[in-house]
């Protein structure tokens, strides 16, 4: 099982991959034995017999040969059922999912992933699993057509919509693995680029656990705190005033904000819910419409404490109170 | 003109006996087809239904087209499209068909239509796949009835 | 082959040698055209195909919805213009002129009825709300998704029925270019690719209707 | 020296209007190439802005909407309006019926009115752009091409009417052959470039129809939500997958064919032998295009698909290996022994070879199931198909272009220019693609507007090499361009090839034979005849 990765391929870091790669290397040796053959043939006649100046009669009339033919027809024919069963074999593995595999479902959204744990937990764009241990993902999509991909596994499968699609893998090798949106889907496709991170399994249930947290112990402002971290709002709202993708959250809660189609609304628990929620139905001004929505996603507790969360960012107390 | 010599140059005139009788042939074999079509043969129903459409097809093809009188080329250019449409529908069905071959869960769609999209179950209370699917059970008669 | 010179009618075009090529060019081509119509409509079959076979249930329940007599009627009208048509090339071919004009007029007559009770077909379906996709508003069809028959029932007999119009078009063309003498024992090319064409869809017919009116 | 003749099928007839009427083969031939090429050019431009941009891992001048229009229009445009039409329509057009001893195709009119056709759905194609382009990449899938807000209708439209463009000329090609074949034309007396046409018109005339329908079922579906491909409805997106690659995996042996058919004119004519197992090449076109339609999902084998459907792809997807393997290693048997002249026509048949086996090859990678599943949607399909269609499809018809050059106008290119630019695409070309296929199986995916870092070095690579290769068609468009005017006459048989083609002046009169030729000899018969070159004498 090689994980350093060489000139083809990146580092293999899940049991199947040094499978694939071992065909892939099959193939690639077969072909180029067979392209030094065609090439070096032709260049070989073409130097050979080339044309010297003013040199026109007639050439030899070869113009056929059964045995060669038969030759180049039969083992060509060889070689590919060579590959097909080969990888006709390596399929089955990779399609049969192991019994005792931990099951996480994949959700693929414009454009982000977002991962639910059996333990009830959340993730999103960071899917968090055991080392050494078989994992299914079972996965459907909201809109388009997404595909997950993760180089460093082998593994791609289209995300469905309206449909489930499965696939498995099992990381030999700690650590952090880039995982790739691989269909078209839009404008945001090329950023929909999360992170697979294979952590130990204790430290997996470390974080199975805090992902299932519901802020038992925490005051709402903090467990929204949190959230606003791990749900990955903090990619597009900034709390220190500054301009993001989306707008910055400090001082937000009760002014009133200016739309796009010209009117105005005032900030206040059911807008940000709606924002939440339904976010192209009111579009603030200035920005564009880009925001997924977390609908299914997040739950109301959870929306309660993003909504305490953000109102604590408001210093104008006049604000918050009336 | 390589082919010349497959066909004769005189235009087969058939006898207007011929038009008549395969005319008629096709009003009684409309007419079996939908006399069949109140038993039920089961499974069997799309087959006798295409055995008779078949036929009739063949009839049209073979005596209004002149396939059986002309060159036979045009009778493998019309086949030969045939079997490319069979080709398409069947390696199609391979597909479709068998989605859940391996996995129940891929059998079909989670849920009617445009419902999808705002009502795909994230089983954030680990509810497992079975029991969605029997979700999406329920939500499809409930839908129907509404 | 050399040109014939003597007698060089004005309908052979110069790039052929003499009629007879160019008679077979013509049909060779039609039946060329003939299999992309085929592959055209096939990919409907496919459609129809592949949801019945998902839905099967919902096939039949929908399929009740149609009117198995005016589907009957249809393929009977349709018959005859097959045969009417057959035997207005015959006509032509036995150098009856006046005879293939009825003939023609006859198929074109018979093609008009099958457009009528047609479009009394589709009228009572809109008029009920049993039409495709998102236009579909009719309750009592059991089954999932009920709109997906009728977006293939639509969609394939109205690219059925667009043939039939362009085959009306064609042959009241042939009726007056007949009319004007322009065709005869030997040269009626026009006559015998409609004529083939016109038969297809007679073909393409016999399919859809036990596919939609008998089993469901 | 040679000279031009009095009057040819170029000046028979004046004006604009006897160009834009006229049913002559070879002139409707010169429109496609005037049109078809300009479509090259705008393709060609989409590219050299796609490289550009991705020269760096973040936005460089355009974002990601405008990235992703302009990758959909590149594929579209190179696809629909360049290489489909470009061997056939162009060279097929010109030379197939003087091949076969004929005075025109089958059906002169059909012929004018695919051109007309090809000119609308340009129109069509050229209306999306303009209004805001579509963004759903080549290959139309749904459901996001029937949900996102761009100008997907009449894109979509401009390839459904570019279809009957392409039906049309199939369907004439297959007639002309059957029935205009001179005397003594017999089947295995035909040209290879022949058969390659016959072959390609077959699957034009099968698959196009599907494409069609597929289209309008697209665009219905897009208009009232029909139900059959978007989930929103109760459709099957991955249903839509299946139509449209019934069509578009024999589309790309519409491509490759007439390319090989190419070849096996030029590797005979540039080395003065005889083809090498003739009718072992003329069956593997067959071979090939009825392989072709029974392969299509292996484009689909992460698509959801079932199992068994996958696997039976991935079989038959290696028999089409075979018969293509047949052809290459009968072109190289064929130089055994023979008298290869550097022209710059048999310069890109060789690249060709080099080119076609790389990109061939490559596709069995992506034939063995679980490889494809790590390639598929990465940079390596992208270099796949740029090594097939332009390594293969567009380097041989550059190399027919230049062989019928002087046949077409009755003028000479510059030769040395010639292999100079030769030169600069093909290793333009390796620095552009062969870079890609490192990146593609080092994970980086395919639609990528913005990527992640460590693809960089291979990125500004393969933009760089795209420099090399644009420079080298800049250099072709100005010799080219160049020769119509100041070229040197030709003569009638610059190459001394032995097909019918050559025996005519150049360029040919209005009905290319005051009479009806007969064949006598095979096309290759280069062990008993003798023909010499016209070129010798200047
Ligand atoms: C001209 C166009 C062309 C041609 C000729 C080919 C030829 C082949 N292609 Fe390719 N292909 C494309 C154009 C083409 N392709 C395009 C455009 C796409 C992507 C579309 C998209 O998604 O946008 C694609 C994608 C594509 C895929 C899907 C990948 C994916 O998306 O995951 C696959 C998978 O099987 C594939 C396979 C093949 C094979 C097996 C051949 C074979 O025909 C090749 C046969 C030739 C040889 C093998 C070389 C010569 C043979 C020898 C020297 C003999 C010895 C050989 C052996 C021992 C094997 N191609
Ligand atoms: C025939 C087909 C064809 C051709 C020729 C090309 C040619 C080129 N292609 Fe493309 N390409 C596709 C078909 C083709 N491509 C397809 C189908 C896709 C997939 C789209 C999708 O994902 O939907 C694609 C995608 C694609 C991508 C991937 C984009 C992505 O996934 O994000 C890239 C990136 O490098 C690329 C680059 C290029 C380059 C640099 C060339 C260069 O070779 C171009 C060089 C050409 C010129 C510079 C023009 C010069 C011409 C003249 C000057 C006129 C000449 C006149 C005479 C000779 C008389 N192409
Ligand atoms: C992909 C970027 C992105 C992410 C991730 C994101 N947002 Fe947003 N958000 C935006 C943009 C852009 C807007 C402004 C446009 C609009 O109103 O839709 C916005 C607007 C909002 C608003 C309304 C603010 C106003 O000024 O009107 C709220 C509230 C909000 N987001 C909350 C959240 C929460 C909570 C999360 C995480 C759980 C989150 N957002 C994640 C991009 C994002
Ligand atoms: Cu999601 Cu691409
Ligand atoms: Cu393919």
């Amino acid at each position: 099982m090689d994980t350093t990765g060489t000139f083809w391929m990146p580092p293999g870091n899940s049991t199947i991959a040094g499978d694939v790669d071992s065909l892939f290397y099959f193939i690639l040796y077969a072909s180029i034995i067979i392209f030094v053959l065609v090439v070096g043939l032709s260049a070989y006649f073409s130097m050979k017999y080339r044309r010297r100046d003013g040199e026109v009669g007639k050439t030899d009339g070869l113009d056929h040969n059964v045995k060669l033919e038969i030759i180049w027809t039969i083992i060509p024919t060889i070689l590919v059922m060579i590959v097909f069963v080969w990888g006709f074999k390596t399929y089955m593995y990779m399609n049969v999912v192991p019994k005792d595999a931990y099951e996480i479902k994949v959700n693929g959204q414009k454009w982000f992933w977002s991962f639910d744990y059996p333990e009830g937990g959340n993730s999103v764009n960071e899917l968090i699993v055991p080392v050494d241990r078989p994992v299914k993902l079972l996965m459907a999509s909201k809109d388009v057509i997404h595909s997950f991909f993760v180089p460093n596994f082998r593994i791609k499968m289209d995300v469905l919509p309206n449909r489930y699609s499965i696939t498995w893998f099992e990381a030999h090798t700690i650590g952090e693995y880039n995982l790739f949106c691989t269909e078209f889907c839009g404008k945001g496709h090329s950023e929909m680029i999360g992170k697979v991170k294979v952590v130990s399994q204790e430290e997996f249930e470390q974080y199975a656990e805090d992902l299932a947290f519901s802020g038992e112990g925490m005051t709402l402002e903090e467990f929204g705190a949190k959230l606003y971290i791990q749900k990955a709002c903090v990619t597009c709202h900034k709390i220190d005033g500054s301009n993001s993708t989306g707008p910055p959250w400090d001082n937000l809660y009760g002014k009133e904000e200016h739309l796009a189609d010209g009117s105005s609304v005032k900030v206040d628990e059911n807008y940000i819910r709606e924002s939440i929620l339904n976010p192209m139905a009111k579009i603030t001004q200035g920005y564009q419409p880009v925001m997924p929505t977390y609908q299914g996603i997040l739950k109301d507790k959870q929306i309660d404490a993003l909504i305490a969360y953000i109102k604590s960012l408001q210093e104008d107390e006049s604000l918050i109170n009336e | 003109m390589s082919e010349h010599t497959n066909t004769g140059h005189k235009e087969h005139i058939l006898p207007l006996s011929l038009y008549l009788g395969i005319g008629s042939m096709l009003l009684v074999l409309t007419a079996v087809t939908v006399w069949v079509s109140f038993f039920d043969f089961g499974e069997f129903n799309l087959v006798v239904a295409m055995i008779i459409a078949a036929s009739k097809a063949s009839l049209v093809a073979l005596f209004f087209m002149h396939l059986k009188y002309d060159n036979k080329l045009y009778a493998i250019i019309f086949v030969s499209s045939l079997l490319f449409l069979a080709v398409f529908i069947i390696i199609t069905m391979f597909d479709t068909l068998r989605r859940d071959d391996v996995y129940i869960e891929k059998s079909g769609p989670i849920q009617k239509q445009s419902l999808m999209y705002d009502s795909l179950k994230t089983h954030s209370d680990s509810t497992t796949v079975v029991d969605s699917l029997q979700v999406k059970e329920d939500t499809t008669t409930v839908d129907l009835n509404k | 082959m050399s040109h014939s010179q003597e007698g060089h009618p004005k309908f052979l075009q110069h790039h052929f040698s003499d009629v007879e090529q160019q008679r077979e060019s013509a049909k060779l081509g039609m039946w060329v055209f003939l299999v992309t119509e085929i592959l055209l409509f096939g990919g409907l079959f496919v459609f129809y195909a592949i949801y019945r076979a998902w839905y099967p249930d919902m096939f039949h329940n929908a399929h009740l919805a149609l009117d198995v007599a005016m589907g009957t009627t249809n393929t009977i009208v349709l018959i005859t213009s097959s045969v009417t048509i057959a035997l207005g090339i015959r006509s032509i071919q036995l150098d009856r002129q006046k005879d293939t004009i009825w003939y023609l007029f006859a198929t074109l007559l018979l093609a008009g009825t099958f457009m009528v009770i047609k479009y009394f077909e589709y009228m009572h379906k809109i008029h009920l709300g049993q039409l495709p996709g998102e236009w579909y508003h009719f309750d009592g069809i059991e089954g999932n998704n009920p709109h997906v028959f009728f977006s293939a029932y639509f969609l394939m007999t109205g690219l059925h029925g667009i043939h039939v119009l362009i085959g009306m078009g064609l042959i009241t063309w042939l009726i007056f270019r007949t009319k004007a003498g322009h065709f005869s024992s030997k040269y009626y090319t026009h006559i015998e690719m409609t004529g083939l064409y016109w038969h297809l869809v007679d073909l393409i017919w016999i399919f859809l209707f036990p596919l939609f009116y008998l089993i469901g | 020296m040679n000279k031009i003749p009095e009057t040819h099928y170029l000046n028979a007839k004046k004006g604009i209007w006897s160009w834009l009427t006229t049913v002559d083969h070879k002139r409707i031939g010169i429109l496609y190439l005037f049109s078809v090429m300009f479509f090259f050019f705008v393709g060609g431009m989409f590219a050299l802005m796609l490289r550009l941009e991705l020269l760096t891992p973040t936005e460089m001048y355009i974002d990601s909407d405008t990235y992703n229009q302009m990758f959909t229009l590149h594929g579209a445009i190179m696809i629909f309006l360049f290489i489909i039409p470009a061997i056939p329509a162009i060279l097929g057009n010109f030379v197939l019926p003087i091949m076969i001893g004929a005075k025109d195709v089958a059906f002169p009119r059909l012929n004018l009115l695919s051109w007309y056709i090809y000119i609308v759905g340009a129109l069509f194609a050229v209306f999306s752009l303009v209004s805001g382009g579509a963004d759903t990449g080549w290959t139309f899938y749904t459901p996001y091409s029937t949900t996102t807000s761009t100008a997907v209708i009449s894109i979509v439209l401009g390839a459904f009417i570019l279809g009957f463009s392409s039906i049309f000329t199939g369907l004439n090609f297959i007639v002309t052959v059957h029935k205009l074949r001179s005397p003594g034309m017999t089947w295995f007396k035909m040209p290879l470039f022949v058969w390659g046409m016959y072959a390609t018109a077959l699957i034009q005339v099968l698959a196009t129809p599907v494409l069609g329908i597929t289209l309008v079922l697209l665009i219905i579906e897009r208009l009232i939500g029909i139900g059959i491909f978007d989930p929103a409805m109760g459709g099957d997106p991955v249903l839509f997958q299946h139509f449209f690659w019934f069509y578009s995996h024999p589309a790309v042996y519409i491509m490759i064919l007439p390319g090989m058919a190419i070849i096996s004119e030029l590797i005979t004519a540039h080395s003065h032998k005889k083809i090498f197992g003739y009718k072992a090449v003329a069956y593997s076109s067959l071979g090939i295009a009825f392989a072709s339609f029974i392969v299509w999902g292996h484009h689909m084998f992460t698509s959801g698909q079932s199992e068994l459907a996958a696997m039976i792809f991935s079989f038959l997807t290696f028999f089409v290996a075979i018969p293509s393997g047949v052809k290459v290693f009968n072109w190289v048997a064929t130089l055994y022994k023979s008298s290869i002249s550097f022209s710059t026509p048999m310069l890109y048949t060789l690249s060709f070879l080099f080119l076609f086996s790389i990109g061939g090859l490559t596709g069995i990678f992506l034939g063995a199931l679980p490889v494809d599943i790590h390639l598929h949607d990465t940079y390596f399909i992208v270099a796949h198909f740029h090594y097939v269609m332009v390594g293969g499809t567009v380097i041989a018809f550059l190399g027919g272009l230049h062989h019928w050059w002087p046949k077409m106008w009755g003028r000479m290119y510059n030769e040395t220019l010639g292999k100079i630019s030769c030169l600069l695409i093909f290793v333009g070309f390796n620095m552009t693609f062969f870079t890609q296929f490192i990146m593609g199986s080092q994970g980086m995916p395919r639609r990528y507007h913005l990527y992640v870092d460590a693809y960089r070095p291979f990125h500004a690579f393969s933009t760089y090499g795209s420099w090399v290769m644009a420079a080298g068609f800049f250099l072709m468009a100005y010799y080219l361009i160049h020769s119509l005017f100041k070229g040197k006459p030709a003569g009638n048989n610059p190459w001394g090839a032995l097909t019918h083609e050559w025996s005519i002046t150049s360029p040919p009169p209005e009905h290319n034979f005051e009479e009806i030729p007969i064949t006598e000899h095979g096309p290759y018969d280069y062990d008993k005849i003798v023909a010499k070159s016209t070129l010798v004498e200047n």
